[in-house]
């Protein structure tokens, strides 16, 4: 039998959008492999992906050459299992409160990926980094386990 | 001319009475929206009456993909076109309900219904 | 018109085979950027994996939780495109000459993997890596390109 | 008994006349492949005179599947089964080429076939 995964795989990548689908494939395959559905492996992806198109749009303002480290760990916090995933950026910080989510009835471009974080993930938090830059924590946990019975 | 990348756009377009349809292919993210939008705006300058964006062959789309197309509806509307979405999967579907865009394009069922 | 990824991908695992699906993913998404049939992707997948689970069963005899980097890398050689994957660990360093593919005519179970690599790929280079351990390179090229009439 | 992890092993398994079909789901790699080759050998303590293995829900397997199926035809001659792989994806089959086991196994065109 096979058991589940426990330990961190890191990444680090660019700033080029030309990384975010390889990023979004190892999300994705460490969602599967820690027992997510495939509908919300796919909003953990998009999560993940919202924050990286952030971090190259506005903390690194379009730059293609700076460095992002990124962490994907399994988690287990109080009996659930789940999936956290950790950003790190060397730009500018700017505080959570600085990224309002706009009035979804204004439909206008733009502005609906803090909303979509917030939304799909279950803890979204961002703190100034050790020696500059932002780091950015996302977690996501599994639904309440059902009774198996085997 | 710059040739192709091997990982370049593939939007495949086809004229059908008034309605000209254009089935895009790959994900539409951060790398590959404003081509995607570019793409669609072009076919909005034949002045076309309808568009159908078909997007059965788009595993993945994220918000930049949304804003493109939310351009492009505007655009539609101005010059008084019809713009219909198809072939959504639910991931991409989900993406329109959670931005609670569903309501603002119209999204067929299927791609035949986006035709008739 | 999206352009060719030009930049690297690291990756930090664990030498657990439960992080090997994590890197396929990510060694298939990065061939498929960069314009590699499915066929030949499968091939380098397959090599790195192959690579991989080596230093988990023989540098580290089988250790979960010892460290391996890999690389991702776009390359340019000669006029030919292609893909590069290094793989860095900290175990024994065994060289190439110790590694002989056996007799496939022998069918027995094992001694598959290194001749999968060395058929699949270009390139596959073992050095000892400077502060221990083994520093292996395989490199892909893309084949020839056809002209592209626009 | 633990109960299974989310992303175990789905292994099928049904009787069909004299023979036994294990169908086998996910990549068959260092992380599977052990256990993978105990599925198979259970169901070789059975004793059927043909066991069918349908690798159609693999999309991957790496040497160390190989080695395991190895494992498991030899075990098969020996207590005189008749053992077949079908199902295999290119890749999959591509696998077997490289290794040359391609003529040492039997390997179906179809599934049906194995089981004809
Ligand atoms: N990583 C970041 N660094 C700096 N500012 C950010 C970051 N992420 C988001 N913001 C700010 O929050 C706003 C809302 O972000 P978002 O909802 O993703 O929409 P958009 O990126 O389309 O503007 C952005 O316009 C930007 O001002
Ligand atoms: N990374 C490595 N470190 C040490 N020894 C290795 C390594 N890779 C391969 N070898 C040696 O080469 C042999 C052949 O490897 P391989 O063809 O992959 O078959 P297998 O791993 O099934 O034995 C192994 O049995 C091992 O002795």
């Amino acid at each position: 039998m096979t058991c589940p995964v426990r330990q961190p795989v890191r990444m680090a990548i660019f700033s080029t959008p030309d990384h975010l689908p390889v990023v979004r494939a190892a999300v994705e395959k460490m969602c599967e492999l820690l027992g997510f559905s495939s509908a919300l492996a796919g909003r953990v992806m998009l999560s993940s992906d919202e924050a990286l198109s952030n971090i190259i749009k506005h903390a690194y303002r379009g730059a293609t050459d700076r460095p992002i480290d990124v962490e994907i760990a399994p988690v287990h916090d109080g009996g659930r299992d789940g999936i956290r995933i950790t950003l790190r950026d060397w730009g500018a910080y700017v505080g959570r409160e600085q990224m309002r989510s706009r009035d979804l009835d204004d439909v206008r471009p733009g502005g609906l990926g803090v909303h979509i974080m917030c939304e799909y993930m279950d803890q979204l938090d961002y703190q100034p980094a050790e020696g500059g830059g932002t780091l950015l924590t996302m977690v996501k946990n599994l639904p309440e386990k059902k009774e198996v019975t085997p | 001319m710059t040739p192709p990348t091997p990982d370049g756009p593939a939007s495949d377009i086809r004229r059908q009475g008034d309605a000209v349809i254009i089935a895009v292919q790959g994900d539409i993210d951060l790398r590959r929206s404003v081509e995607f939008q570019q793409e669609v705006l072009t076919v909005l300058d034949e002045r076309p009456a309808r568009v159908v964006v078909d997007l059965t062959a788009v595993p993945y789309m994220d918000s930049s993909g949304v804003a493109s197309l939310v351009k492009v509806l505007s655009r539609a509307r101005r010059q008084g076109a019809k713009m219909v979405l198809c072939g959504l999967n639910d991931r991409v579907r989900g993406l329109f309900e959670i931005t609670r865009l569903d309501n603002v394009f119209t999204i067929a069922a299927t791609c035949e219904e986006a035709l008739g």
